[in-house]
C-alpha cells in the first residue's frame, strides 16, 4: 500500500517526529511504499540543517535523510510554517536577504497543497503529532 | 472504521475528545504519553467492549510499564502490529 | 447532516495559544480553495476561536476572528461544536459568531463514521 | 525536612515526551556543581521518571536512568514524591528508584511556604 | 509568600499541581489559556477564600471573556498590575 | 527593584514570549531594572535570526532586540538547549563545520550557569513557559 505521513512535532521536544520515524521503517519492512512525509507545525524543525544534538545522540535530520536517500522518500516542509519559525532554504533566503539559510536538499520547502496531494496520492495517511 | 492513535495521558482533554469521536467497530491504539493507561487497569477504555484498545509495546518498554501491562493482560501491539492495524482500519485520527 | 463532505477539519486549539488553530484554518482554507468541500468541528479549547469578542493578543498574536469571518468565502459553511463542549466551557451559542451548529453527541458520533479525510489540529 | 534546600527542582513531565525533564534535571545538576543544595519533587507525570524499569526510547530518545542515577554523585539525595501522584498514577513506591520519599498533602504544601529558589520544569 | 501564576487550562494537570503548591496567603494569577476560567464561576478557585485569585486583563481581553469576568464579577489585574503582584509577592512560580 | 525573566517558549507556537515581552515592558514603565532574559528550552527560537514571519506580524527577535538596544538587557540563549534544536552562533557554527548561523549579537550563548547567576543578581526572577 502506499502511505504518507504528516508529521507535526519539533525533534527532542516532542515524541512525534521519533515516532514517525520507526513508523516509516515498519511500513518500509512491511514492503509497502512511502510516498511522501510532510512536515507541517513544529515538525518543520525535522528539517534543520543547524540541527546540533550532542554526539552519542541520534541526529534525527541525518536520519530523515538517509530514509530520502536510501528509499527515495520526498521530505516536503511547509513552506509558511518554516518561514515563521526560522527554517528557511537558500532562495528563501536571497528572497529576503539572508546570508545563511538551514534547509536544503533532500527537504523541499512547498505549499500546503502539497500535503492534500500527499493524501491524495496514498491510501493511508499517518499523523505524528503532540 | 476508523483506528484512533491517543499519544497523550488518560485524562487529558485529547483522550476525553477521542472518546467523543469513537464509535463501536472503531479501534484505539495508545501510543507515547498515553501507555501510562497501562498502569490503571480501571479507566473505562480497560472496561468497555465496543472496540478493542491496544497499547503500543515499544513505548511500553521505554517507559518501563511493560510489566503492568501484561500484569493486568491488557492487550499489546508492536510497531508492526500498528502498521497492520492501519492495513486493516482504512483511515485513521490521531488526538494529541 | 445529509451531505458528507470531502474533508473534516477538527479544531481542538484556542486563539493566543499556539499556531495549531491558526495552521489549522490554514488548512481548510487551502483544501477549500483546492475544490474540496470542508466541514469544521471545534472541540474543547477550539470552541473559543468561535468566541464572537476576541480581539488582537500580545503583542506578535494575531486576531482570529477574520480568519473566521473568512470561512464563508471559501464556501465553508458547516461549522459544528459538540453541545458537551458546550456545556463543559460554559459558553452560550449566543456568544459565539453566527452561523454555528451545536450537534448532540451521537451527531459528533456520526461525523465519524461517514469515510471522508480528516485533518485533527 | 528541618533543612531547607538552597534550590528546589519541580518535575512534572515524563521521559520520552519532551525535553522538559532532561533540561529540568540539567538544571538541578547545574545548581549542585555550583555549591547549591537541591531538593527534587516529582509531581504528577513526572514521577514516572523515577520507574526502575525504565529504558532508551524510539531512535534519539536516550533513557533517563543514568541522568537518574547520577543525582547521587551530585549529592541531590532529597528525592521526593507526593502520596496524591503515587496513587494518582497508580505507581507503588516499589515500583521506584530507590531512595524516594513519598510526602503527604501537607507535607507537599511545607515544601512551599519556605522561602528559596523554586524552578518548575 | 508566593505568586503563583498559571497558564493552562482550568482542569489541565498544571492546574492541579498547582492546587498541590498553594498556601494560605499566597495569591494565584491566570494569565494565557488560564483566563477561560473566567467563564466558569463554579470552580474551586472561586469559592475558596484562602488565597486571592486573579485573571490577566489583556489575556481575557483576547480572548473575548472580559464581559464574563466582570458580568461574574471575578477580580481582575492588567499588567502592571501584574508587575504590582510581583513586587508584592517575594517569589513566583510559574505552572504550565 | 532587579527583576530577571526565564523564557521556555518558542514564539508564535507558544504564548509564553509574547507574554513576556508584554511583562518585560511593563517591569521598565514602572522604573524596575531588567537585569537580563534567559532562553532556555523551546525558547532558544526566539533568538533565531532566521525567523521570518508575514510581513504584517511582528518580528518578536526583533522587538527583543529593541529592548537589549534601548535598555541594554543582556539576552543570554542556553547553549545546550539551542544547539540540540538548531540555533547556532557564529563560533559555534566555526566549531562544528558549518557555513551559516542563526544566532547573533546581542543574543549570547551561554551556559545554564548563567540562569543562577541572574537569579542571584536578582530580586525577582519570574518565569514565562507553556
Amino acid at each position: 500500500m502506499d502511505y504518507g505521513l504528516l508529521v507535526m512535532g519539533a525533534p527532542y521536544s516532542q515524541p512525534a517526529p521519533h515516532s514517525a520515524l520507526r513508523f516509516a521503517h515498519a511500513i518500509l519492512a512491511r514492503g509497502h511504499q512511502l510516498a511522501g512525509v510532510f512536515f507541517y507545525h513544529d515538525g518543520v524543525h525535522n528539517a534543520s540543517s543547524l540541527m546540533t544534538p550532542p554526539q552519542d545522540e541520534l541526529n534525527i535530520r541525518e536520519a530523515w535523510k538517509a530514509l530520502h536517500e536510501q528509499h527515495g522518500v520526498p521530505l516536503d516542509v511547509c513552506i509558511a510554517a518554516a518561514l515563521r519559525r526560522g527554517v528557511v532554504s537558500e532562495s528563501e533566503a536571497a528572497r529576503h536577504g539572508y546570508t545563511a539559510f538551514n534547509l536544503e536538499a533532500p527537504f523541499e520547502l512547498t505549499g500546503l497543497g502539497q500535503l492534500l496531494t500527499l493524501q491524495q496520492r496514498c491510501q493511508r495517511l499517518i499523523t505524528f503529532a503532540n | 472504521m476508523i483506528l484512533h492513535i491517543l499519544t497523550t495521558a488518560p485524562l487529558s482533554d485529547a483522550a476525553r475528545q477521542a472518546e467523543q469521536a469513537i464509535n463501536p467497530g472503531d479501534a484505539l491504539l495508545l501510543i507515547e504519553e498515553a501507555v501510562s493507561a497501562a498502569l490503571q487497569p480501571d479507566l473505562d477504555c480497560w472496561k468497555q467492549t465496543d472496540y478493542p484498545v491496544f497499547l503500543l509495546e515499544e513505548d511500553l518498554v521505554a517507559r518501563g510499564f511493560a510489566n503492568a501491562a501484561s500484569h493486568h493482560r491488557l492487550a499489546t501491539v508492536d510497531i508492526e502490529g500498528f502498521v497492520q492495524l492501519t492495513e486493516q482500519y482504512e483511515q485513521s485520527i490521531t488526538w494529541y | 447532516m445529509d451531505k458528507s463532505e470531502d474533508l473534516m477539519v477538527i479544531i481542538r486549539h484556542a486563539p493566543h495559544n499556539s499556531n495549531w488553530l491558526r495552521e489549522g484554518l490554514d488548512a481548510a482554507l487551502v483544501a477549500a480553495a483546492f475544490g474540496q468541500s470542508v466541514r469544521l468541528l471545534f472541540m474543547g479549547q477550539g470552541a473559543l476561536a468561535l468566541c464572537k469578542e476576541q480581539q488582537a493578543g500580545a503583542p506578535g498574536q494575531k486576531a482570529t476572528l477574520p480568519t473566521i469571518d473568512m470561512l464563508e468565502m471559501y464556501e465553508i459553511d458547516q461549522l459544528n461544536v459538540p453541545d458537551q463542549t458546550l456545556e463543559e466551557l460554559n459558553i452560550p451559542l449566543a456568544s459565539l459568531v453566527n452561523g454555528v451548529t451545536p450537534l448532540s453527541e451521537s451527531q459528533v458520533k456520526a461525523l465519524f463514521s461517514q469515510p471522508r479525510l480528516i485533518f485533527n489540529f
